[in-house]
């Protein structure tokens, strides 16, 4: 009964960061663009919420999908201009925009943590049997399959969603037959900034306290999630992300109490091992041998 | 056919991607001082071949026999190393490199000294008539010019067996005659066996030794120039088709 | 010459600027280690940090006398506890453990590529810092250590970024290091003419490891003390971003992103503290200085997405567009 | 190749301007220092301490004067001539603070830095310290460990510092502490909780070394003495293993409880930011029923860690200590939170003058997150005391005179040191208790003794 409770835990845990994988593995199938600073939506997001505590949820989330949406946008308008640069420069360049915000955020709110209060009562837990199962790990599988159904929807069936993936297969050949690239990249961002916010709700009733490096917390296991998962993919580097979440929290669990300091080094030893079995991803299909 | 010391010799190699068949049951060998044609249309595992020789893919089955020893697993730089080196059909020459560091470095690449690397650079150089380009970006050489850069790369590991991915590409025909001179050259004064793929049928009518066909992944015909351009089913597939 | 020029420095500045010079320094030849892996092979690294730590705990932990060591890490095996070296034989130390773990990383690792790579020495970093932080036979636990010997002068950390720059360049020049830019070029070519893609790399991945763990004693003999933290994250970060502001693919970029970013970001704050520049006076907002320097780095980067250096190199007569491999 | 080159020079002028410009500072501080005229008393000049400083202290107003005065001639002259004035008995006595004010540590820093403004200006208002008056200078270091040093050098050599503050968090102050240690003066983090201050981690030298805050060994021993006074049998342990401070408090908390006839029926923790909080309900939940939990964690991971045991239906009482405190971090309605603090923030302590501290920095705009604040005013009465007592500035002398201070009357309550111990012990803690999201004092209550550890 015990494990049946570990496993309960290691899925809510992974549930939340399967949501944060999918918006990184969207941005970067379109893009080739690991942003580092997916992270600081969640963050600024974060404290939006804290700043409009006590107001309508009806208010509140329009709000914090707006200003989540906006930083998404502003932030394609930084990269734009990198799009065909190296993989290091524009991997450190979302690293300074994630520096910058959270220097900001430092500056505006120090670094002492703000309390956010939204849909509290997710966290609260139900019981069956000796089982305890919180409302919001019900709650973000089920978010988290639609967002992931709905974006593979758009992607499949729509002319957008077409265009992206041929962006993301390859950008000048998509170019050269006259799809407007900027206006999927931006499209592909918005809709980071809309998964971003789904994650930030659902994270929130959990991890109520929103600091300058709360976003960098969450992005890097989601991002290390959808590297092990497959990232050339939406759907494996959203269960990474998942799997990232699950491990994290199942090694705890299984970990001897006085070596569970130890939890860092046994999931990077993990990631690891696994990056050198699957390299492709432990959940993408075998890659052809480069074709020269 | 048996393997014999001084040549290159796979057996029945098959390849297979992902229940597509590229490749079935070639046998080839290719001799020190003997130039092999091998043609077919596109996608006729021409390429496939080439990659499973010189250790950039391995069979599904076969098995690839140099100078005796059995290489069908080895990587594609420990064949160089044992003298079998190839060609890209794309030049794949270091981008940001001159052409006589490209060169120079493939020296280095298999243990030779600064000093022999920069000896042989300046030879090779001379030999592609690349010598005026020395100094030029790789990135930046006429489409031709970076072929003949690739050819002198290879030639620059000492091998004893060539591969040459259509080398003849993008050359003209004053610059596809010389380029034969330079074949024939490698063959006589450095004693190499050289597979040659082109589609350039004049060129490999005129250079090789033997000729070996490939149509749908198997072994089409298999003979000297004459008895190749005689053959009824290669005029069919591929001659027919193109050198008309 | 050097100490001539160390002299001047500390003569003109003051002693805390002076201090600034140390650090840009150290943290310079840490840009210069990552350089000679991550930039002659094209595949970045964040585990360079680890070595740099390894390097500082070694250093750290055997240049603290016996009995203090004793006295405040006491679970320490008993090798590391009753041992005491000398500052040089701290650094060989440092260089020998950290050219050995990169070695033992390299062995497993440098087969990866890309961000598969990237995530992988991520998580090296991650191990190390818990491994040190948790593990206290082998390390101070969630303390740092204390009492390291200063003796890392001006004159000290400028030779030790000078050596890295020059076993940097010698490297690069030779067969080695031109086989490995070979294969940053094109892996595929690289791999036609008979280099050893694996070896080249694990060969410059092990070099910059001993390099590494020879700064981070260079470094905890300039701080006097090193925890975990302080060799972590933020260091990984700020060198990457180092090295990438300043071109990623010279060693010229390496050592002018380092020294740049390390005077910006002492301009910076002394200016919080207040500055006269050119008969005017500054002041900038507390904590400002962070939100400017990150602006700046993605500035340069959206004008000069290679870099400072834009691809250039140092050479006997001035810079060249390139050097040879 | 051209642009290289200007950029490079551009880098070189920044490099150059940068350095000239902070040693042309240094040049024109020095008069500020060295100001002979004993009634020229200077606080927290901006050429040092440029951070707006929210409270006015005592002779902000001098700074133009001063400052006017500093001619290129008597820079050149200060910089011949020695400049050991403050020594001498002549000047300010200087405060240097190398402490965060930027990053994690903040939060901290801060409010005691605020609340040590506060109290110089309180001080120079009467009178001063042996007829000379306290000044602070200031310099964040940003937790960046070259800063810390480059900061705590700087404060030493060119403010000519007669003690040093240090940050919050002992490892990132080290490189500080050593440099103050080294150079002799007395050196006092404000609210270091572990025994790490002193001899213990810094060798011989660390007889410099002292700080204001609450000794973990005591305040876990508090935190237990108080729990048997409710009585309370049974406890689960839940220590954060990120900080010495944390496993220190549950440690001494473990100890004296069972001492005290109470039974620990688990320890089990975990570590903060690697995510394994989540994990907390089900830890809290598998150890049984007890009477209390005491949770050694802080902000932000102790939100999930409490919320969490909470929202599993867990309505133990929870015990913290300071790290607990704050209104910032408290999920809403939560109820039987009791943790030990320095002073209350939510305007019903016992102390009159505690809450008129708090009211000044209000009014400046800087009202205290946490009680931790006091361990700032501490910090200053402190020091004043030591000098008045030792007729000197000298560290040594300093030192010696805090390690007798058994009872010292400060506003954070009496305050004792040891020569073994250099973090307080004995001061009365305010017991303080969350019931439906508001916090509320319970008590004063001190420890009987500190809870030895192993």
């Amino acid at each position: 009964m015990r494990y049946v409770q570990y496993f309960i835990d290691a899925v809510a845990l992974g549930s939340l960061y399967s949501l944060v994988a999918l918006g990184i593995g969207l941005i970067f199938g379109v893009m080739r663009l690991i942003n580092l600073a997916q992270g600081e939506l969640l963050m600024v997001g974060g404290y939006t919420l804290f700043a409009t505590n006590g107001w309508s949820v009806f208010v509140r989330v329009p709000l914090v999908l707006l200003v989540i949406v906006g930083l998404a946008l502003l932030m394609e308008r930084a990269f734009r201009r990198l799009r065909s640069a190296a993989p290091a420069t524009m991997l450190v360049m979302t690293f300074a925009v994630s520096f910058l915000l959270r220097s900001i955020a430092q500056k505006r709110w120090s670094a002492q943590g703000k309390s956010m209060n939204i849909f509290s009562g997710l966290s609260h837990a139900f019981t069956v049997g000796q089982l305890r199962i919180r409302y919001v790990t019900l709650v973000s599988i089920a978010v988290g399959g639609v967002l992931l159904l709905g974006v593979n929807l758009f992607l499949n069936r729509t002319d957008i969603g077409l265009q992206m993936r041929a962006v993301a297969s390859d950008r000048r050949i998509a170019q050269a037959l006259g799809v407007r690239t900027n206006r999927v990249v931006v499209t592909a961002f918005a809709l980071s900034g809309v998964l971003a916010t789904a994650a930030l709700l659902l994270f929130v009733p959990q991890r109520p306290t929103v600091t300058p490096d709360f976003g960098l917390q969450i992005a890097i296991v989601a991002l290390i999630g959808v590297v092990v998962g497959g990232m050339d993919r939406l759907a494996p580097a959203t269960f990474g992300g998942f799997s990232i979440g699950f491990a994290n929290s199942m090694v705890f669990s299984l970990l001897p109490t006085g070596q569970r300091v130890f939890l860092d080094s046994v999931l990077y030893g993990l990631v690891i091992i696994v990056l050198l079995l699957r390299p492709q991803g432990l959940f993408q299909r075998e890659r052809q041998t480069t074709r020269v | 056919m048996t393997e014999r010391p001084g040549s290159l010799h796979a057996t029945a190699l098959s390849r297979t991607y992902a229940g597509v068949r590229a490749l079935e049951g070639v046998t080839i060998t290719v001799r020190r001082h003997e130039v092999i044609g091998l043609i077919g249309p596109n996608g006729a595992g021409k390429s496939t071949l080439v990659n499973l020789l010189s250790g950039f893919d391995f069979p599904t089955s076969g098995s690839v026999m140099l100078e005796g020893f059995d290489i069908t697993t080895w990587s594609a730089h420990r064949r160089v190393r044992s003298g079998l080196v190839r060609t890209f059909q794309h030049g794949h020459a270091f981008p940001g490199l001159t052409a006589r560091e490209n060169i120079e470095v493939a020296a280095l690449g298999t243990g030779a000294a600064r000093g022999v690397a920069a000896r042989r650079a300046t030879e090779l150089l001379e030999l592609m008539g690349l010598a005026d380009h020395s100094n030029a970006e790789a990135a930046t050489l006429p489409h031709g010019d970076e072929r003949l850069l690739g050819v002198a790369r290879a030639l620059a590991t000492m091998p004893k067996f060539v591969l040459l991915d259509e080398p003849a590409a993008g050359l003209n025909e004053d610059e596809i005659s010389a380029f034969a001179d330079i074949i024939k050259l490698v063959r006589d004064e450095r004693n190499a066996g050289i597979l040659l793929i082109e589609h350039n049928v004049p060129l490999v009518l005129g250079v090789c030794d033997r000729i070996h066909v490939l149509d749908q992944g198997e072994t089409l015909a298999e003979g000297s120039p004459t008895e190749i351009r005689n053959h009824p089913a290669v005029a069919d597939a591929y001659l027919g088709a193109t050198a008309g | 010459m050097l100490v001539l020029l160390a002299g001047g420095l500390s003569t003109v500045f003051s002693q805390s600027v002076q201090l600034k010079f140390h650090n840009a320094f150290v943290i310079t030849a840490m840009v210069v280690c990552v350089y000679v892996s991550s930039g002659n092979s094209g595949v970045i690294s964040f585990g360079h940090v680890s070595f740099v730590a390894i390097g500082a705990f070694a250093a750290g932990l055997f240049s603290m006398k016996a009995q203090q060591k004793g006295a405040v890490f006491n679970d320490l095996f008993p090798f590391i506890k009753d041992n005491h070296l000398g500052n040089l034989a701290t650094l060989i130390l440092a260089a020998a453990l950290g050219g050995l773990y990169a070695l033992v990383v390299g062995i497993a690792l440098v087969r990866l590529n890309g961000l598969s790579a990237g995530i992988a020495t991520f998580a090296v970093l991650g191990i190390t810092r818990n491994v040190l932080r948790n593990w206290t036979k082998v390390g101070p636990g969630a303390k740092s250590i204390p009492g390291v010997e200063e003796t890392t002068g001006l004159t000290q950390a400028l030779m030790a970024l000078i050596l890295c720059i020059v076993v940097a360049y010698i490297y690069q020049r030779s067969a080695a290091g031109r086989r490995l830019r070979a294969t940053r070029e094109d892996a595929i070519a690289a791999q036609g003419v008979g280099i050893r893609i694996y070896r080249e790399r694990l060969i410059a991945f092990t070099l910059s490891g001993a390099m590494a763990g020879f700064v981070g004693a260079v470094y905890v003999h300039f701080l006097g003390s090193v925890s975990t933290d302080q060799v972590y994250l933020d260091l990984t970060f700020l060198v990457l971003a180092m090295l990438v502001v300043g071109g990623v693919d010279s060693l010229w970029g390496a050592t002018l992103g380092g020294l740049s970013i390390s005077f910006i970001n002492t301009l910076l704050s002394e200016g919080e503290k207040g500055l006269s520049l050119f008969r005017q006076k500054f002041t900038l907002p507390t904590s400002s200085s962070g939100i400017i320097l990150a602006a700046l780095m993605a500035i340069v980067l959206l004008t000069r997405p290679k870099g400072l250096a834009n691809g250039r190199e140092f050479g006997l007569r001035g810079f060249r567009r390139r050097d040879s491999i | 190749m051209r642009k290289t080159s200007i950029a490079a020079m551009i880098m070189a002028a920044a490099m150059v301007g940068g350095a000239c410009g902070s040693s042309k500072k240094a040049a024109d501080t020095t008069p500020v220092t060295s100001a002979p005229a004993p009634e020229t008393t200077v606080a927290a000049s901006p050429e040092t301490t440029a951070v707006p400083s929210p409270v006015t202290t005592a002779a902000a107003s001098a700074e133009t004067t001063t400052l006017s005065k500093a001619t290129p001639a008597d820079s050149a002259a200060a910089a011949a001539g020695p400049t050991t004035v403050g020594a001498s008995g002549e000047g300010p006595i200087v405060i240097g603070a190398a402490i965060d004010l930027t990053g994690n540590m903040a939060p901290f820093d801060g409010p005691a830095l605020v609340a040590a403004q506060v109290t110089i200006k309180k001080i120079n208002a009467a009178g001063g310290v042996l007829g000379r008056q306290l000044e602070l200078k200031f310099i964040d270091t940003k937790l960046d460990p070259a800063a810390t040093k480059a900061a705590a050098v700087d404060l030493i050599t060119t403010s000519k510092a007669n003690v040093l503050l240090t940050t919050c968090d002992v490892d990132f102050a080290t490189p500080a502490i050593q440099e103050g240690i080294k150079a002799g003066l007395l050196t006092v983090a404000p609210c270091i909780g572990t025994d790490q201050m002193g001899p213990s981690r810094f060798g011989a030298a660390g007889k410099l070394a002292f700080s204001m805050g609450n000794l973990a060994q005591d305040e876990g021993a508090v935190l237990a003495e108080y729990a048997i006074e409710k009585g309370y049998k049974t406890a689960i342990v839940v220590p954060d293993n990120l900080l010495v401070y944390f496993q220190n408090v549950c440690s001494a908390f473990t100890k004296r409880f069972e001492e005290k006839g109470g039974k620990v029926v688990s320890k089990s923790g975990f570590t903060s930011f690697d995510h394994s909080v989540d994990n907390l309900p089900t830890v809290v939940t598998g150890a049984g029923a007890a009477d209390v939990i005491a949770l050694c964690t802080f902000p932000p991971d102790i939100t999930a860690a409490v919320k969490g045991i909470r929202d599993a239906g867990v309505k133990t009482p929870i015990f913290s200590p300071w790290s607990g405190d704050g209104t910032f971090w408290i999920p809403p309605g939560l109820t039987d939170f009791t943790y030990s603090t320095f002073a209350s923030v939510f305007g019903d302590d016992p102390s009159a003058d505690v809450n008129a501290l708090i009211k000044a920095m209000t009014d400046a705009g800087k009202a205290p997150g946490t009680g931790g604040f006091i361990t700032g005013a501490a910090a200053i009465e402190a020091i004043a005391a030591a000098i008045t007592k030792a007729g000197s500035t000298d560290g040594a002398k300093l030192a010696a005179e805090f390690e007798k201070f058994s009872g010292l009357d400060t506003t954070s309550g009496k305050i004792s040191f040891s020569p073994d111990l250099h973090t307080v012990f004995g001061r009365e803690y305010r017991i303080m208790t969350f019931s439906n999201g508001k916090a509320k004092f319970q008590k004063l209550m001190a420890a009987s003794s500190p809870a030895k550890l192993p």
